[in-house]
């Protein structure tokens, strides 16, 4: 007991040591003007829980693309600067202001959570900071909401959905299912299949939305096994993804075809073994990608992580290129905002993906990849849909 | 609980108090750069505080454990988004007590099903409610769903065509949330002396004895929990004037937990506590992240190191230093 | 309704429904017995899964994985309860509630620490990697049969300890009135400490049985624990029975609400709770 | 129908958990200003009755009568408003608070409504005095400011009495008052308690059967839930069958 007691005080002293180690660090910051001082960019990304992994690897895409460069951007040197969003779209606001006005970030980078970029883009919004989102796929980011400080080198999930139409309707495909978690992702996702489907003369059979982020599906795959559709469009990602491609399979579903955005394999193909076969996907990029770039690329990502490279290292590795060139561009001078957007605006960026620009709102124009799963490799069969720009509907920019 | 704090806890929170009032006059020279963002973050926790104080009305003196106390909380801020007009600015006036007093009716109506079950009955059953009122706003179109909602411009504060506070002034959210936190305070510690509240708080230690006296616990049960619930709202209503956003997560159970915690930790039942419990809470995660990524893990050693050694809170500690050296009684 | 339809959907239910009476079973022993609301409950049924997966990669084989975990689990379970909840058994629920909260940090951290924050998933086992074909497009997969019946003998196996043995006598008299326990003679003790590491292995062993079917991932078990305690308590805390019968309930609800009222699916499971709490406050069996 | 001499009454009185009948149709009247004892051996349902009498339990069938009108479906704090004061078998006060602070907030039922939030409970100046009165009364008036947890065990039996007098009741119906008192606080309380029963309708459980003498004018007899018999001190003394089935069973009742 007595013991226990010691233990426990003790626990309590290292911990406060912590605390006042943390309070130690927001000591009075020197605050230096001029293109001599660092860069500050501030990545704000989740660092814990289920999406930290995809933080990670955002992270080091950056890190990469300015260490390749000289590490340098516009000449000067960078301090990074990383919170962890924690996915919590609640502290959106908090933790961007965190960057913004705790750190006096010069960039911002992130976030992978749709909900914590909503939050991200009031602040920023707000403050003009530039940012680069280098994930979530909100519609809302580069469309009503779009700015001219908010920049994208993701995709939104619009894009990544609607080329399918034209696969499944080329396919033969008339009567379609589509299913998503009941989130902003999923439904712009499943919308945005939806209206190429319709256009090219298909029918949906049936939308179903399940509480997110649940993942027992059973009784909606025995659903659609009820419903006997030409194929099935589904949007999931991370542990969602793994689970509903298996449960598809299991449910011995495999004889129609399942299709949807390449979240759906992407990071979880290994461990979706066998069931996985045959999935149909579109993405902005594919780790298979037969370029000098995504080969240079991924080698190099391999060489510095000895990790495998995935598409958010991609959007990480272009959003430094994409704040790279701006900044050279104005040689360093971050405080020539409108000379730094227009310059980031006009930026090519020669990314492991193929070669991009940017559209009025900020948002990739991009080739849409169709890919397969086939002998537990991602092979990719070709553009879907070429230079894919958002239609950006409620932007007013440009 | 005894009403009357022994005096030299009272200077202590007084001086704590104080400091607090002038961070805008230290706080410039003491953090330079970084000063506005942290009087946003102080903001931020006494937001968080008045939550924590009021769901102290429920946990601590009524002994109702609510796990579902942030529905209140969400509530208060979505309203507030949905009573502002898109572009233009609502008036503080209007959208306040509107909001507190829908959030209260909201809370009367959960209260009212609610109250009817005990102990860990009454737990499951709010957090049922809480998640309940979490997916009606993420599944729903009525404000932005998962996406969560804007409210553009801040509400005016407004008397006779002059305004009277400019909520867009971070300094002034300041002091204005300073006041709400104090006044939210005061109110607490006026009903706890007052008869409602002193049948309360018998409530929460013998339920029966009061119903024996001639009371009807849940009636009174009730009131409080509306009162708790209209006072979150207003924790909502700030939270979401601060950053003009507002998201399902704010009702979620996490937030509810997040909340619980701090009253605990603080020390149930007696105000204060709970407030300190929001500081020390809100600034170890603060200083932890800053220090490694896998915070989590010293934060939960922090939380049971003071569970296992502090079994009354903070509040129960400074209590018995006080009663010992204190003028006490 | 289609008849093989409306089957496989109460298979779906049912099955569900067992996978959740496994977690919520120890939660609901661990509260009757020792007093206890044990949050980190879901912490254990991630680290079943963890740790099935982490031995079905090293061993190669899902059962030996699940039956190695077993025991590991049961330890730390132990572990814990020696360490931590002991010291608190005197003490306010609420500051039970703090401790395991506080647990659960520490486990997800501590398990994305080991493991890292990827999600993993395991292969169904070779033996059972097939479906039974119902119609022509309906069959349902084998390994979820067996997982089922898995379930349900443990859940017989429970039933038959609880009513038969000297130590379901202790467990239900604990359920009904956690002092006669002390009264009892028996050595609290050990008991209390060998109802968390059952508790513990209970989780841990719905986590691993589960990892076919599910993802592994950091955070996993949070989802879980609450519907558990939706189970426990529309069952009545501390009582298997109710326990059964609630997990039956939600896994049913949940399959049809699903089907039949997709939009207001997330309400279904929660609506349930109030609706028998409304009735009957202290749960079914209580 | 003619009126009833008793101020308070029970008709057929009974109530059952599952198959156990605890109070088997049990009619017992209190007449005004009257102190009634009920004894009993062990698990005579005497427990039970008092809950039923002030509406803690529901019955399962019979009534329960005050003054004229029937308030057997009437929950305890309503029954509690009728002027029906009660005290517990177990120490039931609030030891977090004082010991004035416990009888102040029994006072507060002179209130009509205890629903008031701004003012101070200790500005009402009607309930402070009530509640002095009732301290005083109970012979604690000394203790006043002590918290009550941190009292004697006797003298929390006593603040339990004046609680219930702060309640300004009509009957008192007391539950053991004398339930683990020693001898010299027993003494106390007996000389109390006959105190109260000169202004008070006294209906009071109890085992001593030195006290019960003592102080009760009436007794009724209870056994396996029925009532045996219902007679003034000196009928029950030389009633036959109480003494089978009761008083003669062993000396150490009496």
């Amino acid at each position: 007991m007595e013991n226990m007691k010691g233990i426990s005080r003790r626990t309590v002293l290292r911990a406060g040591a912590v605390v006042a180690a943390g309070a130690g660090g927001f000591v009075p910051t020197r605050f230096a003007i001029g293109n001599t001082a660092k860069v500050k960019v501030g990545f704000l990304l989740p660092y814990s829980g289920t999406y930290a992994g995809l933080g990670e690897a955002v992270t080091n895409g950056f890190k990469l693309a300015l260490e390749e460069r000289g590490g340098k951007l516009g000449g000067r040197d960078i301090q990074f600067i990383a919170v962890d969003d924690e996915s919590n779209p609640a502290k959106g606001p908090e933790n961007t202001n965190k960057l913004v006005t705790g750190e006096n970030v010069d960039f911002v980078v992130g976030p992978v959570h749709s909900g914590v970029a909503m939050g991200m883009v009031k602040v920023v919004r707000e403050t003009g900071t530039i940012t680069v989102i280098a994930n979530a796929g909100a519609g809302a980011a580069t469309g009503p909401l779009c700015a001219p400080n908010i920049f994208r080198t993701s995709f939104t999930n619009w894009q990544t959905a609607y080329p399918m139409a034209k696969v499944a309707a080329e396919r033969g495909m008339k009567n379609v299912v589509t299913m998503s978690w009941k989130y902003a992702a999923g439904e712009e996702a499943v919308a945005g299949f939806e209206q190429g489907f319709t256009k090219a003369g298909g029918k949906i059979a049936k939308q179903i939305l399940v509480p997110f982020p649940q993942e027992e599906f059973q009784a909606n795959l025995t659903e659609i096994a009820a419903l006997k559709p030409d194929g099935v469009f589904v949007f999931f990602a991370g542990s969602g993804a793994l689970k509903f491609v298996k449960d598809y399979a299991a449910a011995g579903l495999k004889s129609i075809p399942l299709m949807g955005p390449g979240f759906l394999t992407d990071g979880v193909l290994k461990e979706q073994g066998a069931a996985a076969e045959g999935v149909l996907t579109t993405l902005h990029y594919a780790d298979a990608l037969d370029t000098s770039e995504n080969k240079a690329f991924r080698g190099a990502y391999r060489k510095a992580f000895s990790k495998e490279a995935d598409v958010y290292a991609v959007q990480g590795y272009d959003a430094g290129q994409l704040l790279f060139q701006g900044m050279g561009t104005v040689k360093g001078d971050s405080a020539a905002k409108a000379d730094l957007i227009a310059a980031m605006e006009t930026a090519v960026i020669k990314s492991p993906r193929g070669t991009f620009t940017l559209s009025k709102a900020h948002n990739p124009v991009q080739d849409i990849y169709l890919r397969q799963v086939k002998g537990g490799q991602e092979v990719v069969l070709g553009v879907a849909e070429k230079a894919l720009a958002d239609p950006a509907i409620g932007c007013k920019m440009g | 609980m005894n009403t009357v704090l022994p005096r030299r806890l009272t200077i202590a929170l007084l001086l704590l108090l104080a400091g607090l009032a002038l961070f805008p006059a230290w706080g410039p020279l003491a953090f330079a750069a970084k000063y506005t963002f942290l009087l946003q973050k102080l903001t931020g926790i006494m937001i968080l505080a008045i939550l924590a104080l009021s769901l102290d009305l429920l946990v601590g003196v009524a002994g109702l454990v609510s796990l579902g106390h942030a529905a209140f909380f969400g509530l208060g801020g979505y309203m507030l988004a949905l009573l502002s007009p898109q572009y233009e600015a609502a008036s503080l006036w209007v959208a306040l007590p509107a909001t507190m007093g829908a959030v209260a009716l909201a809370a009367l109506v959960v209260g009212f099903l609610a109250i009817r079950t005990a102990g860990i009955y009454f737990i499951m059953v709010t957090l049922a409610f809480g998640q309940m009122g979490y997916y009606f706003f993420n599944d729903s179109k009525l404000a932005g769903g998962s996406d969560g909602a804007y409210i553009y411009v801040k509400p005016t504060v407004e008397a006779f065509g002059t305004t009277l506070v400019n909520l867009e002034s971070k300094q002034a959210f300041f002091f204005v949330v300073l006041g709400c936190l104090v006044a939210v305070y005061l109110l607490l510690r006026v009903v706890l002396a007052s008869p409602f509240g002193r049948v309360l708080a018998a409530i929460g230690v013998n339920e029966g004895r009061v119903r024996g006296l001639g009371f009807d616990p849940a009636v009174y049960k009730l009131v409080a929990f509306a009162l708790a619930g209209a006072l979150a709202g207003l924790a909502g209503f700030l939270a979401a004037t601060q950053y003009g956003f507002v998201s399902p997560a704010m009702l979620g159970w996490h937030q509810s937990g997040h909340v619980l915690v701090m009253v605990i930790l603080g020390g149930m039942g007696t105000l204060f506590g709970p407030i300190l419990g929001a500081f020390i809470l809100e600034l170890a995660h603060f200083g932890l992240e800053a220090v490694t990524e896998h915070w989590l893990l010293p934060m939960g050693m922090l939380v049971i190191a003071i569970v296992l050694a502090l079994p009354k809170g903070v509040a129960g500690l400074l209590l018995q230093w006080c009663g010992k050296k204190g003028d006490g009684e | 309704m289609d008849f093989w339809f409306f089957l496989i959907q109460v298979l779906n239910g049912v099955q569900y429904g067992l996978l959740l009476f496994l977690v919520a079973s120890g939660l609901t022993l661990i509260f009757g017995i020792m007093g206890i609301i044990n949050l980190a409950h879901g912490a254990f049924y991630m680290l079943g899964a963890y740790l099935a997966y982490w031995l079905a990669r090293t061993t190669g084989s899902l059962s030996a994985a699940v039956l190695l975990s077993l025991p590991i689990a049961a330890a730390i379970g132990y572990a814990i309860e020696a360490l931590l909840v002991r010291t608190l058994y005197r003490r306010d629920h609420l500051d039970q509630v703090l401790l395991t909260y506080g647990l659960i940090l520490i486990f997800n951290e501590a398990t994305r620490m080991t493991w890292g924050a990827d999600v993993h998933g395991v292969p169904v086992p070779e033996a059972l990697n097939w479906s039974i074909k119902l119609t022509d497009t309906l069959s349902y997969p084998a390994y979820r049969l067996m997982l089922s019946g898995v379930c349900a003998v443990l859940a017989v196996g429970m039933y038959l300890v609880i009513s038969r043995t000297r130590f379901g006598m202790w467990v239900r008299a604990g359920a009904s009135n956690r002092d006669m326990v002390a009264a009892l003679g028996i050595n609290v003790k050990l008991l209390f400490g060998v109802v968390f590491a059952i508790g513990a292995a209970l989780a841990g062993l719905a986590g691993a049985i589960s990892t076919p079917i599910t993802s592994v991932a950091p955070g996993m078990g949070d989802s879980v624990l609450i519907l558990c305690f939706v189970v426990v308590v529309i069952g009545g805390v501390g009582s298997i029975k109710g326990a059964f019968l609630g997990a039956m309930l939600i896994g049913l609800a949940d399959t049809f609400g699903k089907v039949f009222v997709p939009d207001f699916a997330s309400f279904t499971v929660y609506g349930v709770m109030a609706a028998v709490l409304l009735w009957k406050p202290r749960g079914l069996f209580a | 129908m003619s009126v009833s001499p008793f101020l308070f009454e029970t008709k057929g009185l009974t109530k059952a958990f599952g198959g156990l009948i605890a109070v088997n149709s049990v009619s017992i009247g209190f007449r005004e200003r009257e102190a009634h004892a009920i004894i009993g051996p062990n698990g005579a349902g005497k427990s039970t009755f008092v809950n039923l009498l002030t509406g803690h339990l529901p019955a399962s069938g019979g009534h329960v009568m005050f003054r004229g009108a029937d308030i057997t479906r009437q929950p305890a704090h309503k029954v509690a408003r009728l002027g029906i004061g009660r005290s517990y078998q177990k120490t039931n006060v609030f030891p977090s608070f004082t010991c004035f602070e416990n009888c102040r907030l029994a006072a507060q039922s002179l209130l009509s409504t205890s629903m008031r939030f701004l003012r101070p409970a200790a500005s009402y100046r009607e309930v402070s005095a009530r509640a002095s009165e009732a301290l005083e009364r109970a012979g604690l008036a000394a203790r006043a400011g002590r918290i009550a947890g941190s009292m004697s065990y006797g003298e929390q039996r006593q603040l339990e009495i004046a609680m219930v007098l702060a309640t300004a009741p009509q009957v008192l119906v007391l539950d053991e008052p004398l339930a683990g008192m020693g001898k010299e606080e027993s003494e106390g309380m007996v000389g109390l308690l006959r105190d109260l029963a000169d202004t008070y309708t006294l209906i009071l459980i109890e085992h001593d059967m030195d006290a019960v003498f003592a102080i009760a004018k009436v007794l009724s007899v209870m056994v396996n839930g029925t009532l045996l018999e219902s007679g003034p001190l000196e009928q029950i003394r030389a009633s036959k069958a109480v003494q089978d089935a009761y008083l003669g069973d062993g000396a150490e009742a009496y």
